[in-house]
This record gives structure tokens, sequence and C-alpha cells, in this order.
């Protein structure tokens, strides 16, 4: 075996040292010493992220393991992505972390995050089904863990428990669908897989019901509806912190792989088949969470299906089955980890400073806190995607790359998620409403809050200002996916 | 022509209106009174001298001695297409030449009698403001050079007759009255404005002059087309009559101008007498010669033209009110003018009856001046306009009481009263054109004179109430208002003689006057005859006019509402208006269109709320549906494959 | 680049606001904020005016492009969106209207309270759209401009307004969004359409229009959705109904910007994208788009026939009279079309003086009830006045704005060819009296008549600022109607020379 | 007597129909874990059995039926851990329990 081949794997190498570094600073420092032990893993995770933002060999191609793992531009962009959403968690974690009830565990906290990463990584790098299931699981067992790290707190364990549980019926739904794949084409590959069962020119009965079953496990972590119901409970029930990680890192890596074996295993032959799927699961999606994000009182269940809804529209880019479908999706995954980290941010500031999460316990909030007002309304633009904000552009791009297809139904479908924007834009206003109309008597009182969480909306908020306006990153996206071979073997 | 002068003639009241308008109230009254009338004086003499130079100048004459039509000014305002373009311009020929000096005179002499009439009235100086944009206005319309520059005039009288009627804003019968009027000839306008329109897409021009030389070439593109039985063209000359109704006062389009006496007495006289109301006729004379093409729409201006003189002259028996009856009349010789158009034809007595109709309108506006401004005099005096509470005043105002015989007498059309002549005229049209219109016309005439005669006896003779409770007892104006009244009175007596077929006929040829004996004879004697009546009935106090009255009691009752008119119309606005067509058209905006879109809300809330169940918090309800979804994402794609 | 973009004039359009919304977050206080939003309003006024003059002056030199002072910068290259702007006699006439009513809605909320700082921060990001908007030829570009201007609508209502202000300001939001919703998959499909296969596709307008590659079928598809799109802006029936209670909840200075301009962008929509792009749809769709708002022109009219509250007359007298400008642009000559865009200004300018009017009279007697109001000619000579004026102008007296609009509209409309069409433009004409009827019920109730309210005896004449801003829009709108013809060039040269060559119809 | 395919794959089929119905129906955490292993065991069995009889030539089912066990080994521990936090504060391992957030 070449050991060299590891080399390929530079972000999940320095992963691993991240890891390791935070994971023996855990272990053998002082106690003392271990109250740094969050800035100390925000700096490592800086500067890895900063690394692999900048070190020009990470983007080159790559493949290991006989074609099971492969990375490319693109993979590795999406990856940065994904880091730059992890480093803003970590940042806006610090005070959660040093705070006295977390004391304890905090090391815990910053293990299990990192592997859950890697796990993810491994998803989306992953080009057999043994190697994407380990990815899938390592991202997903550990984050019932951080689901019930409060655990002093019942909400949080039973969100565990339900995560844990349909997390694992997922999983075990998901691989019979692979079962079935596997018997059907005799191979794990993605590559193999995409060559046997296109090779009749027939359409398998059974294989068809494989691919719900497949699109139902991976729906799973993206929460798409029918899919979706323990997010709510598990958001509102996680800490904070879990939560946003959750909702942006968990989601935006799932997306990214669910397009790559849309495309490199079904995409092919069977393209007909799951965009159908996908046309139903999307209205669905969007339309469900958005009819249940108006009811929402609490914050983080709003959040919730908020994104739900926006896991809908995130499909749109795998839809597109294109290159511009599927720049728009990674564009949308990094602009809705800013919009989404910034409304976690003040979330979490509140609820960190007064441990109110209720939408009524913001009326007024403008009057007492202006600029978390205006970072929270910032994040509700964003999200409905209210131009010149970044939230805007992505949605924009990815019915752009949707609507490339061209056929009527997906004019119609984009139309339906075009409508839907206007009850999410009803719900985000609700919030906006909130802070800036409704008037209250008591309103949160002033506070000064942590550098960690202002740095993390700053953060959010300059990513939010300038994404869209500053066109180089969906233009650098756009260009990597043109020159990938991503599309090339679709008919 | 230099243009100075009637650029002058226009500019010199605009610029008293603004003037007025926006520094008036810093002047006192006297210097905004004298200042427009002064701004008036000068535009009457300008006019005079253009109209002198026009008629009697010698160089708007062609060889064969027909005057001309002549443009002095015509700038391009608005060009909406290549040929369609509005021009402000000044067209001189004799119609509007003549009207300017009427208009001038008229305007002239109101500006002089209101410093006495409407001294120390709040708001003096608006009111002169109101009058220079009304001169403006009219004299704007009378020398419109395109029917579009008429009908932008046009909707400017019709403002500034709304604003000198509402002049009282705090009476609410003014502010109605004021309102009624704007809206009724707002309506006839739309009339006019659809006319022109069909008009200039036929003929491709507003041009009076490209129009009215060659009709038939002009409107040939019309190609007999046909719409809803009547062809385009008579369409758009009715629609455009309709117009020239509204501003008239014609029947059906009449009921504004009775309640427009709500504004102040000489206003009455300049506008609701003797200027605005006349543009009607004007515009039809204006239009003539493409009348004469389609004669149908003619016929239709007769008929109409002689039912409003009728109607208005019944009506004008029974009113009490003076200024109501000089309203019915001014009504009814509006349409003596406007059946003299319609029964005119080149071909009876070289058209006779336009010139008539002309000669009437000039002769009309002064007498009528004369006896608005007696009104006001008298209403000034008594401060009433019933005249039921006057009688016998003629001992106390001599003055008024001179002129307004006079008036009366010309109104009544007695030799050798200005009316006399130009009615004559008249009733020589309409006999040409048929027998019955001319009995018709007669025995409007006959009305006529004695209803006037009726108005007068009221007035001057019939009792002596005592005025003693009066705060002082009625006696003549300052001369500032009984000097326009010795004028017109004058022009009255004098108008007659005024050689007016060699100035103003359709096709601008000289044309001899000579009286028609047998006609003007019997008019005459008709007149004479109602006089008598008259003076039977109402010289003294007596029961007679009642017991009348009581004989022909549902017609009189009727006549005494206006026929109803005013009923009508109140029905027709408010019930069928505002409650079958306005507030369904709200309620339907507020209940259906928005509680559509309020439903689109309602119905979102209420799904949400409906499958709120879905999410039970139920872990296995979860995981059911689930797999339930993963199942049926998967059959339902199977079996659309299959099918 | 930087450079280049700066050495446009236009781009300026967006630069000022942007300055002024960073010089407003500086200001400390409401002095600060006024010199700001003034200095700001007047360099932008200036702006257009000279704008306006030099474009008089190429013109006259004899460029004859279609666009003027165009640049395009690449945004987002590989989708070929760029941000290009450029002008024609149109965008000139709108940016000028814009910078107008900017002006006097910064006067008209002099006394703005409470947050006067948010509130000119949210007002001047909408003038950012809304003149980001007109100065753009890019579909993208323009897209972005108009939801920025739309958005800032829903806090200046929900804060600062009146009345059922939620409810209003939510509603008219979502519609507005709806409609542009609509538009946003318009636009997207006619990008996927702007060029003839394998070309490279545009956002560009005028590339787009010269491609003129957009099948029939597929127009007949995009263009209803573009044209309803912009049309919720424009309050085309029955899409309508966000406009009367949103006007009635607006602070006055948003009542202004909303319905003088914003409105407008509707009707700017309709005509620079869905009609000017897809000619031949519009040619043949025309006709339900003009029975929708032939329906609006009248109905909106009767509507404001019955409304006691004068802020839902003059919505509805908005939606009567913006249903004129869609009227008259699917008539698809240049008449008519001229007459829309001046109908446009025109409607613009006094019903901005309205709403004006209205804010100031509610200010003082705290009632917007007609019913509960009269003479208040006797007891504020100034601001009744101005009222009468803007009544006038609205039912179209010659010598206001109202008449030479509505008059080139019915003309144009009417020199179409079709029955159908010119029975339609006289059915739209009847509005002319019913709009009589509703401006003189509120004269004759408002300002004629006995005084109703004892205590309104008290109440004040208009302040400075008031004066000012009531009489600059008078002045506009008297200019407009006694100088068409300048008006009328400036607009009609655009079409008659560029746009119909492009559109090879008429 | 040849044992087919099929007599591997319906008892699977069977298996992992009652893990599903074990998980829906039964109230105890634990046993909704046992019905979860039920359903992972036979996909365990799918995947061995492809294996063994359509593609005997590779490994690929076996290795993948390896690291599922391990992975559903895993899931028990953590789930069991859960489950006993639950147990502590609830004194009940009851699933209907754990229902205070919904809607």
């Amino acid at each position: 075996m070449d050991y060299s081949q590891f080399l390929g794997m530079k972000q999940e190498i320095g992963l691993l040292v991240v890891f390791l570094l935070v994971f023996f600073y855990d272990t053998f420092l002082s106690k003392k010493a271990q109250n740094g032990l969050a800035t100390v893993t925000c700096g490592l995770f800086g500067l890895f992220t900063a690394y692999t933002l900048l070190c020009p060999s990470v983007m080159a191609d790559a493949t290991t393991f006989g074609g099971m793992y492969a990375t490319s531009p693109v993979i590795a962009t999406i990856k940065n992505i994904l880091n730059i959403g992890v480093f803003i968690v970590l940042v806006q974690s610090v005070k959660w972390a040093n705070s006295e009830s977390q004391t304890m565990r905090r090391g815990e906290f910053y293990e299990l995050l990192l592997v859950t990463l890697f796990g993810m990584y491994l998803m989306i790098s992953a080009r057999h089904f043994l190697l994407f299931v380990i990815g899938l699981e390592a991202a997903s067992l550990p984050l019932a863990a951080m689901v019930a790290f409060d655990k002093n707190r019942y909400e949080s364990r039973e969100a565990a428990i339900k995560y844990i549980l349909t997390a694992v019926f997922s999983s075990a739904v998901f691989m019979m669908g692979l079962s079935f794949v596997y018997g059907l084409s005799g191979s794990l590959y993605f590559n193999e897989i995409a060559s046997a069962i296109s090779v009749n020119g027939e359409v398998n009965v059974l294989l068809v019901l494989a691919i719900a079953f497949v699109i139902a496990g991976v729906g799973f972590k993206l929460s798409l509806v029918p899919f979706h119901l323990w997010t709510a409970d598990v958001y509102q029930g996680a800490p904070t912190n879990v939560t946003s990680y959750l909702s942006v890192i968990s989601k935006g890596a799932t997306a990214f792989a669910f397009l790559v074996i849309m495309v490199q295993v079904f995409g092919a032959f069977y393209s007909q088949v799951w965009e159908w799927m996908l046309y139903a699961l999307i209205i669905l999606t969007i339309t469900i969470g958005n009819l249940f994000a108006i009811r929402q009182r609490n914050m983080k269940r709003f959040l919730a299906f908020s994104s739900v809804s926006q896991a809908g529209y995130i499909m749109l880019g795998v839809i597109a089955l294109n290159a511009t479908g599927m720049a728009s999706l990674m564009y949308y995954v990094l602009v809705y980890i800013f919009s989404n980290l910034a409304a976690f941010g003040v979330l979490g500031a509140i609820e960190n400073n007064t441990g109110k999460v209720s939408m009524d316990d913001y009326n007024g909030l403008y009057k007492t806190n202006p600029r978390l007002s205006l970072a929270m309304m910032l994040a509700m633009f964003s999200l409905a995607g209210i131009p010149p904000f970044a939230g805007f552009f992505s949605k924009f791009f990815i019915f752009t790359g949707a609507l490339e297809q061209g056929s009527i139904a997906i004019y119609m479908l984009v139309l339906i998620a075009l409508i839907n924007t206007i009850i999410s834009l009803y719900y985000y206003l609700l919030v906006v409403k909130a802070m800036f109309i409704n008037d209250n008597e008591t309103p949160i009182a002033t506070f000064k809050s942590h550098w960690s969480e202002r740095l993390g909306l700053w953060i959010s908020v300059g990513g939010i200002l300038l994404l869209g306006i500053v066109s180089c990153a969906y233009n650098y996206i756009l260009e990597l996916t043109q020159s990938s071979n991503m599309f090339a073997g679709l008919l | 022509m230099d243009q100075t002068i009637p650029l002058l003639i226009l500019a010199l009241p605009l610029c008293m209106f603004l003037v007025l308008g926006l520094a008036g109230h810093k002047m006192s009254h006297k210097m905004a009174g004298i200042l427009g009338t002064l701004g008036m004086g000068t535009a009457l003499v300008l006019a005079y001298t253009t109209a002198f130079t026009y008629f009697f100048g010698g160089n708007f004459v062609d060889e064969a001695g027909n005057r001309l039509q002549h443009i002095v000014f015509n700038y391009d305002w608005l060009a909406f297409t290549e040929n369609l373009i509005i021009r402000l311009g000044f067209l001189l020929d004799p119609i509007s030449a003549m009207m300017l000096v009427v208009i001038t005179t008229i305007s002239f002499m109101v500006h002089l009698y209101s410093l006495g009439y409407m001294h120390g009235e709040k708001g003096f100086q608006r009111y002169y403001a109101f009058l220079s944009l009304f001169s403006f206005s009219m004299l704007g319309l009378v020398v419109a050079t395109n029917i579009f520059q008429m009908y932008i005039f046009w909707e400017l009288v019709g403002a500034s007759s709304f604003l000198l009627i509402g002049f009282y804003y705090t009476k609410p019968s003014a502010v109605s009255a004021s309102k009624k009027a704007f809206i009724v000839t707002r309506f006839a306008d739309l009339g006019f404005l659809i006319g022109i329109l069909i008009l200039s897409f036929y003929s491709n021009t507003f041009d009076f002059v490209t129009m009215t030389q060659a009709p038939g070439n002009v409107l040939a593109s019309t190609g007999g087309a046909v719409f809803m039985g009547g062809s385009v063209l008579t369409w758009a000359l009715v629609l455009i009559f309709m117009g020239g109704m509204g501003k008239s006062a014609m029947m059906p389009l009449h009921i504004w101008l009775p309640d427009a006496m709500e504004g102040p007495t000489p206003v009455s006289a300049l506008i609701h007498a003797a200027t605005m109301v006349v543009a009607g006729v004007f515009l039809v004379a204006r239009m003539f010669p493409v009348y004469l093409v389609e004669e149908v729409a003619l016929e239709i201006v007769t008929w109409v033209g002689a039912l409003t003189a009728l109607y208005a002259a019944i009506v004008a028996c029974t009113q009490v009110d003076i200024k109501r009856v000089l309203a019915f009349s001014t009504i009814s010789q509006i349409a003596f003018m406007v059946v003299s158009l319609g029964v005119a034809r080149p071909e009876l007595h070289e058209g006779v009856g336009y010139m008539a109709s002309m000669f009437h309108l000039f002769t009309h506006a002064m007498f009528k001046a004369l006896l608005f401004l007696g009104a006001g005099a008298l209403i000034h005096a008594v401060h009433s306009n019933d005249f039921t509470s006057m009688g016998g005043l003629r001992k106390h105002m001599p003055i008024t009481h001179i002129t307004f015989l006079i008036g009366c007498l010309a109104i009544a059309g007695i030799y050798p009263f200005a009316g006399f002549f130009s009615k004559d005229e008249i009733l020589v049209a309409a006999y040409s054109n048929s027998m019955m219109w001319g009995i018709w016309m007669t025995a409007v005439a006959g009305l006529t004179a004695f209803y006037m005669f009726r108005l007068y006896y009221r007035i001057f003779w019939w009792n002596n109430p005592d005025y003693s409770k009066h705060h002082h007892t009625p006696h003549d104006a300052p001369w500032t208002m009984t000097l326009p009244l010795i004028i017109l009175a004058a022009v009255s007596c004098v108008a007659g003689f005024i050689p007016f077929g060699e100035l103003v006929t359709w096709n601008r040829e000289a044309y001899e006057i000579h009286l028609n004996y047998p006609i003007a004879i019997t008019s005459v004697v008709v007149a004479l005859c109602a006089i008598g009546l008259a003076t039977i009935m109402y010289r003294k106090e007596n029961s007679l006019p009642d017991k009348v009255a009581d004989k022909v009691k549902g017609l009189w009752t009727a006549a005494y509402h206006r026929f109803y008119f005013d009923e009508l119309y109140l029905f027709i606005t408010h019930k069928i208006i505002f409650n079958l067509v306005s507030r369904p058209i709200a309620w339907f905006d507020r209940q259906i269109i928005d509680g559509t879109m309020d439903m689109f809300a309602e119905v979102t809330n209420k799904a949400s709320e409906a499958i709120k169940g879905l999410q039970s918090g139920r872990v296995q309800s979860y995981v059911l549906v689930y797999l339930l979804g993963a199942l049926l994402v998967g059959v339902v794609t199977v079996i659309c494959m299959v099918l | 680049m930087i450079e280049e973009i700066f050495s446009n004039i236009l781009i300026y359009f967006v630069v000022i606001p942007v300055l002024m919304l960073a010089g407003l977050a500086l200001c400390k206080n409401i002095k600060q904020i006024r010199a700001v939003a003034l200095v700001g309003s007047i360099a932008l006024m200036a702006l257009s005016v000279y704008v306006l003059v030099d474009y008089l002056q190429l013109r006259a030199a004899g460029e004859t492009a279609q666009m003027l002072y165009t640049d395009s910068w690449q945004w987002f290259g590989p989708l070929n969106i760029h941000l290009a702007v450029g002008v024609d006699g149109i965008s000139i006439a709108m940016l000028l209207l814009s910078a107008i009513i900017l002006f006097t809605g910064t006067f008209a909320s002099w006394k703005i309270d409470p947050m006067p700082k948010e509130f000119f921060l949210w007002l001047i990001l909408l003038s950012t759209g809304v003149f980001g908007f007109f100065i753009s030829i890019d579909l993208f570009t323009m897209f972005m401009f108009y939801e920025v201007a739309l958005i800032p609508m829903y806090l200046l209502i929900g804060v600062w307004g009146s009345g059922k202000k939620n409810y209003s300001a939510m509603k008219l939001t979502l519609m507005l969004m709806g409609g542009s919703a609509f538009l946003m998959l318009g636009l997207i499909g006619i990008y996927y359409h702007s060029a003839p296969e394998g070309g490279q596709l545009t956002w560009n307008l005028v590339e787009i229009s010269q491609n003129n590659a957009i099948d029939r079928d597929w127009q007949y598809f995009l263009f209803p959705m573009t044209f309803v799109g912009f049309g919720v802006l424009g309050a085309m029936f029955p899409f309508h109904t966000w406009s009367p209670d949103g006007h009635a909840s607006a602070p006055t200075a948003v009542s202004m910007l909303h319905a003088g301009v914003l409105m407008k962008l509707g009707g700017y929509g309709c005509f620079r994208v869905a009609i000017y792009l897809m000619p031949e749809a519009a040619n043949d769709l025309a006709w339900i788009f003009l029975i929708l708002t032939g329906i609006s022109v009248v109905y909106g009219a009767f509507s404001a026939c019955v409304q006691t509250d004068l802020k839902y007359i003059n919505a509805y007298s908005s939606v009567s009279h913006c249903g004129l400008v869609l009227f008259a642009i699917l008539m698809l000559n240049t008449t008519a079309m001229t007459g829309a865009i001046m109908q446009m200004l025109s409607h613009g300018l006094m019903t901005a003086l309205f709403f004006a009017l209205i804010g100031m009279i509610y200010g003082r007697t705290h009632t917007r009830d007609i019913r509960e109001m009269g003479g208040l000619m006797k007891i504020m000579p100034f601001l009744a006045v101005c009222y009468v004026i803007a009544g006038m102008a609205s039912l179209g007296l010659p010598g206001l704005s109202g008449f030479v609009a509505e008059m080139t509209i019915f003309v144009g409309s009417f020199q179409h060819t079709d029955m159908f069409h010119r029975v339609f433009t006289i059915v739209a004409c009847c509005s002319i009296v019913i709009t009589a009827v509703y401006i003189l019920r509120v004269v004759g109730k408002l300002l004629f008549g006995p005084v109703q309210d004892e205590h309104h005896l008290q109440l004040t004449d208009a302040t400075w600022w008031e004066r000012f801003s009531t009489v600059s829009l008078i002045i506009c709108v008297a200019a407009i109607g006694c100088f068409p013809g300048f008006f009328s060039d400036l607009i009609s040269f655009t079409f008659s020379e560029n746009i119909f060559k492009v559109l090879g119809i008429n | 007597m040849e044992i087919s395919m099929m007599y591997y794959l319906i008892p699977s089929l069977i298996m992992f129909c009652c893990g599903v119905y074990g998980f829906i129906t039964r109230k105890n955490m634990i046993a909704i874990l046992i019905s979860l292993e039920l359903m992972l065991n036979a996909v365990d069995i799918n995947f061995v059995v492809f294996n063994r009889f359509l593609f005997p030539g590779q490994l690929d089912g076996m290795f993948f039926t390896l690291f599922a066990i391990a992975i559903a080994a895993a899931e028990t521990a953590l789930a069991i851990a859960i489950i006993i936090n639950i147990f502590r504060s609830n004194k009940t391992i009851d699933v209907d329990d754990a229902t205070k957030m919904k809607f």
C-alpha cells in the first residue's frame, strides 16, 4: 500500500491535526490552562481554515484508496466553506463553553464537533458507499451526544433521544436502500454503480424504490419534508451552538454530498426518476417548512422550520443538474452559513445573557439593543432573500441554476418556490416586526455581549453584507464548477 | 397683423389673475379692484382695436370681398403625432372678433360694477383674480385656432365658473351649486372630448381652418363608417354638441345653470348670462361647415334647442327668484341661438340662421348682462332674491327701473330695441326651414315677453311693501354700478342697428339684412299681446295669477319644480351612481378583492394550524411518517413510470 | 475598474444616496440629519437637472444612440451579469421626478418623530433602490434595485405609520414581493432566451431587444409574468389592494415617495421590460391587460367616490391614474406611451402633493375622515388652496400636469386602428368625470362649507417648510402643465427614434 | 436442495418489517432500540446474501456488513447512554413521556 496517497487528503489531515492538538490540550494540560481551551481551539481552527483557504495545494485533484476517496478543487472549496462556518460556530460558542455549567465537558464538545466535521469531509469526498456511510455515521452519531450536551436540561435529553432514534432508523432505511442498490449493481463504487444500472437501458422498479430509500436517508440529514420531523424538536432542545452547527454545517455538507450521489450514481440514467421525486419533496419541504414556521414563537423552533424550507431551496441546486446549479448550491450554503449563523449568534447572545428565546421577548429589542437587532434584521433579510444582502444573490442564482434546464415543469417548480418566498418573508418579517415595531413594557435590558459573540456576529454580518455585492466568491465557485468534470457523465 | 396686441389681450387678464391671485392678499381691496378693472379696461381697448382693424381695416378681405380667417399666431404647444398638434394660437375671423368685443365689454362692465357690488366682501381680491382668470379663459376659447385649444380653454372656463359660483364657499348651497355646475359640465365635456377623439381620428387634424375649409375632403376617410346605427361623423358631431349642451345649459344638461345663481350676481351676468353659456353656440358656429356635412346632427341640434327653448320659457313663467327667472330666460334665449344654428342651411337665405344666431348672441349678451346687473342692483338694495319681497321699486330706484325696462323690451323683441332685430332674423331662419319651427319659436318668443314682463311688474309695480323695516330704504346704487347699467342699456337700444349681416356670416360673405315684415310684425304683435297679458295680470296686486295657476295646477307645479329634472338627477347620482355603483364597487373591492388577498393569508394560517398535528412530538409517529413518506415517494414514482 | 465606474455620471445617482446613508449613520442630532438629507437631495436634484441638460445637448448634437451614458462593468462574469447603466429620455424624466419627490419629501418629514435618523436611513435606502432602478439597463441589477426599493417600506410604514399599520405594512410588502416573485421568474426566463441558439446569453436590456430572440411561445409565458410582476406595483386590478391600506397607514413622506415614485417603478418596468423585450406578446396579449387596466381606471375612480378617509380616496385615485399608465403603455403607439410616461410624471407629482397636504392636514386635525372636517379653507387657507390646486391637477384641469398627460393618452390610444382599443379608450375617458366627482366631493366637504369642529378653529396654517415643499411640487405640476411640449419631446424622442425601430411595430 | 437467495431475502425483509413495527408500537425505549437492531441486522443479511449469491467474486458486501455492525454497536451504546440519562431524571423510559416538545 502506498502511504503517500494520504498526502492527497490534505484537509482531512489538517483537521485531524487540529483534532489531536485539541485532544491533547484537553487531556494533558493543567486545569488552569483548560480555561483557554475554547480560545485555543478557535485559534487553531482559524489557522487551519486560513491555511486551507490560502494554500493552493489543497486544491489539487486526488484520488485515494482505489477510488473510494476523491478530492477536487470543487470539493476542497465546499470543505473550505464548511470550515468558515465551523470557525464562526466555534467563535460563537466560546462564551457558552466557558460558562460555569460547561467547564467539565467543553473538551468533549470541541472534540465531538471536530469529529463530525471529519465525518462530513468523508461524506463529501466519498466515491464509495462504504466510505460514505462511515462519514455519514461519523457526522451524525457524535451529534447526538452534542445535542444531549446540556444534560441537566430536560429538553436537551428529549431532543437527543429523538435524534438518535430517528437517526438510526433513517440509517437503517438508507442502508436497506443501499443493499438493493448493491444487489442490483454489484458494486458500491459510485462510478461502477452508475455504469451498471444504466447498462440494459431499462428502469428497474426495485432500484427506484432503493433510490427513494437513499433519498430518504440523506433527506433525513437535510431535513426534507417528510423526513424532517425531528428537526424542530432537536433544534429546540439542543444547546444553541449545537443547533446552529446542525442547521448550517451538517446541512451544507449533506446537501453537497447528496448532489454528488445524485449526479454521480443516479445521474446518468435515473435522473428523470429522482428529479420527479425531488420535485415533490422540494415543494413539500418548502411549503410545509414555511407553514410550520409561521406559527412558531420559540426562536429556535422558528429557525428550525426556516431551515427546513431553506433546505428545499438548496435542493433546487441539485435538481438543476448542471454546473450553475452546483455552484449556486455551494454559494447558497456559504451564504446560508453566514445568514443563519448571524441569526443564531444573536439568538445565542440573548439566550446566554438573559435566557430568553421566545419571539415575544424580542419585542422592543431595537430600543435597548439596537446593534443586535440590526444584526438580526440583516440575518432575516438575508434569509428572506432581500437585496442587497447576500441571501438575495444566493436565491437568485439558485433559481437561475434551476431554470437553466428550461422545461416548463421546472418553471412551475420555481414559481411555487418563489411564491413560498412570500410566506417566508412573512415570518422573517415577524421577527423584524417584533424587534422594531412591537411595543414592550419590559424589553430585554441593554447588555454588553461577550467579545466572542460580537466577533462571531461581525464576521457573519460582514459576510451577509459583502458576499453578494462583492461578486468574486460566486464567480470563483462558478468557474470551478464549470471546469469540473462532475457532470461529464450525464446524458 | 401684429402679434403684440392680440397677445396682450390674452396676456393682460392672465397677468391680472396671477398678480391678484398670488399677491392679492397683500393688497387693499380698492387697489386690487382698480388694478383688475384697469387691466380689463386695457384689454377692452385692445380688443376693440383689434376688432375694428379686422372688420374695417380692409386688410382682411379677399378679392371676392369675403372676410378672411386670419391666424395671428399659432404656437405649437403639444404635439401628439405629426398632424395632431395642440397649438395655442389666435384665430381672427368675424365671430371671434365679435366675441372679443362682447367678452371684453361685458367683462369690463362687470369689473366696474363689482367695485360697488362686492364692496367690503371678504375675498374681494380673490374675486377679481377669478374674474380675470375667467376673462382670460373665455378669450382664449373664442380665439382658438384648433378644437383642442378650445377644449383647453373650455375646461378652464368651467373651472373658473366653478370657482366663482362657489365664491361664498362657506355657504353649503353655493358649494353644492358649484359642484353641480362643474360635474354636469364635466360630463358634457366628456362627450366633447370623445367627439374630438373621433373627429380627429378620421380627419387627422385639430385645426378649425383645415377642418372647415373643405370638410368633405378632410372627413372622407370615415368612409361611411357606422357605429351603433349612426355614422361615426354624426356621433362625433353630436358628442361635440353634447359639450356645447353642457356649457350652454341645453336640456337635459341645463340643471346646473339655475343653481349657478348662487354665485355673486355680477358673475351671473358675466358668465352665466352673457359669455360662457354661449360657448356651446359658439362651438357649433365654429364647426358649422362640418355640421353641414352631416345634416342629421343639425336636426338633433335643432330639436334640442327647440325643446329647451320651450321648456325654459315655461319654467321661467313660474319662478319667483328673480335670478332664476333670468337664468331660465337665458337658457331659453340660448336655445334660440341653437335653434337658429340648427335650422341654418346655406341654401336658405344664404344661411341666415348662422348670422341670426351670432347676432342674437351679441345682443342677448348686452341686454341679459344688463338685466342681471340690474337684478344685482335690486338684490343689493333689497337683500333678497325673491320678487315677493319686492314691488313698487320704480320710485325708489329710477335708474335701475328704466334700464331694466329697456332690457325687458329688448329681450321681448320690441322694435327698435336690439332683441327685435336678432330675434326677427332667427324667426326668418326658422320659418325658412319649416313652418313648424317658425311657429314654435314665435310662441316661445311670446312666452319670453310674458315672463319678462311678469318679472318686471312684480319688481317695479305690483304693490308697495313697507321697506321701513329694512335698515335703509332701497335706493339706486353708486355710480360704479349704475354706470354699467346705463351703458349697457344704451347699447341695447342701438345694437340692433349694427349691420351685422355685413360682418358675420357663415361663409364670411357680406349679407344684406332686410326685415321680413310679415314675420317681424307677427312676432312684435305676439310679444305685445304677451306684454299686455302680463300687464293685466301683474301690474297691480291681484289674485288673478293665483287663479290662473290653480287652473293649470299640474302644469304649474311641475313647471315650478322645473319638471323634476333636479330630482331625477339626484336620483341618478345618489341612488344609482353612488348607491348602486360606487358603494357596491367599494364593497366589492374591500370584501371580495381584498378579501381574496386576505384569504390567501387566512388559508395559509389555517393550513398551518391544520397540519400542526404532524409535529406531534412523538418520535414513533415521526418515523412512521418518515417511512410512509419514503415508500410513497418510491411507489408513486413507480406507478407513474408504469403508467 | 473603480475609477472607471466613477467616471460615469449616472453612478452618482447611487453613490450620493449611499454617501447619505453613511452620513446619516454618523449623525448625532436632528439638525445634522436634516442637513444631510437636504444636501443629499439637493445634490441629487442638481445631478438630475445636469443630466437632463446634458442629455438634451447631446441629442441636439445629433446623438442617436438608444441609451446615453451607457457603461457596463462585469459583475458576475460567468452569468454575464453586469452593472450596466444608461439612460434615455424616459429614465431621465423618472430620475428628475424621483429627485424632486425625495427633496420635497425631506421637507415633509422635517419634524418626523420618533427616531428621525432611522426614518431617513430607510427613506434614503428606498430612494437608492429607486435611482438604481431607473439607471440600470441590466435586468439583474434592475431587479436588485427594485427589491431594494420595496423592503424599506415595511419598516417605514410599520414604525412610523398610523392606523392599522402592521396589517397594512405586511400586506403591502407581501403583495409587492409576490409580484416580484413572478417578476423574478420572468426575468430569469428572459435571460435564458435572450440570445439566439448558441449566442451569448445576456441580461442587458438593449442587447436582448436587439437580439430579439425570445420566441413567441415563450413570450406568451414570460410577458404575463413580467407584466403582472411589475403591474402589482403599478396597482393593476386586481392586485391593487395593497395600495389603499398601505397608503392610508404610511407616514407622509413615505406615501409621497411610494405613490409618487415607487408606483412608477411598476409602470416603467412594464414598459421597459415586459413590452420592450417582448413586443409580439405585448401585441397579442394586450387585450387581456387592457381589460384589467381599463377596469382599474374606472373601478378605482368609482371606489374613490364613496371613501371617507382622505388617504383612501387618494389611494384609489392612484389606482385609477396608475391604471391609466398601464393602459396607455399597452396601446403600443408612440403617443399613448408618451402619454403614459407623462402621466407617471404628472401623477407622481400631484399625488405626492396630495399626500403631503393630507399629511399636513392630518398632523393638525388628527383625523382624516372627511365627515369630521369642514371649512378648512377658512382655517388654513394656504393648505386649502394647495389642495384645490392638487385636486384640479388630478381631475385634469388644463395648465396643470394631469390634463396634458391624460389627453396625450386618450388621443394616442384613440389612434389605435383596432375598434376594441378605441372603445376601451372611451371607457377609460369616463374616468375624467368620476374623478371630478370624487375630487369635488372632497373639496366641497373638506375645504368648503361651514367649519365642522370648533376645535379646528385654533389650528394654524402651514409652516415654512411645509409651504416650501408644497409650492415646489405645485410649480412642477404647473410646469408640466404649461410646457408639456418639452417633456413630451424628451420622452417621445426615445420612442420614435429608437424603440419602435427595434420593435418594428407601430 | 439448492437454497435460493429468496430464502434469505424474505426473512430479512420480515425482520426489517418487524423492526419497523416494533419501533412504532413499543413504548419502552430499550425495546425500540432492539427493534432498530433488528432493522440493521436485516440490512446486514441483505448485504451478505447479495454478496454471497450474486457477486461471489468480491467482498464489498461483507465489508459493508462488518462496518455496519460496528456502527450499530456505536449507535446502541450512545442511545443507551442517552436513555440512562433520561431515566435518571424521568424515572421512566416510556417513549410517550418524551413528547414535551411538539407542534
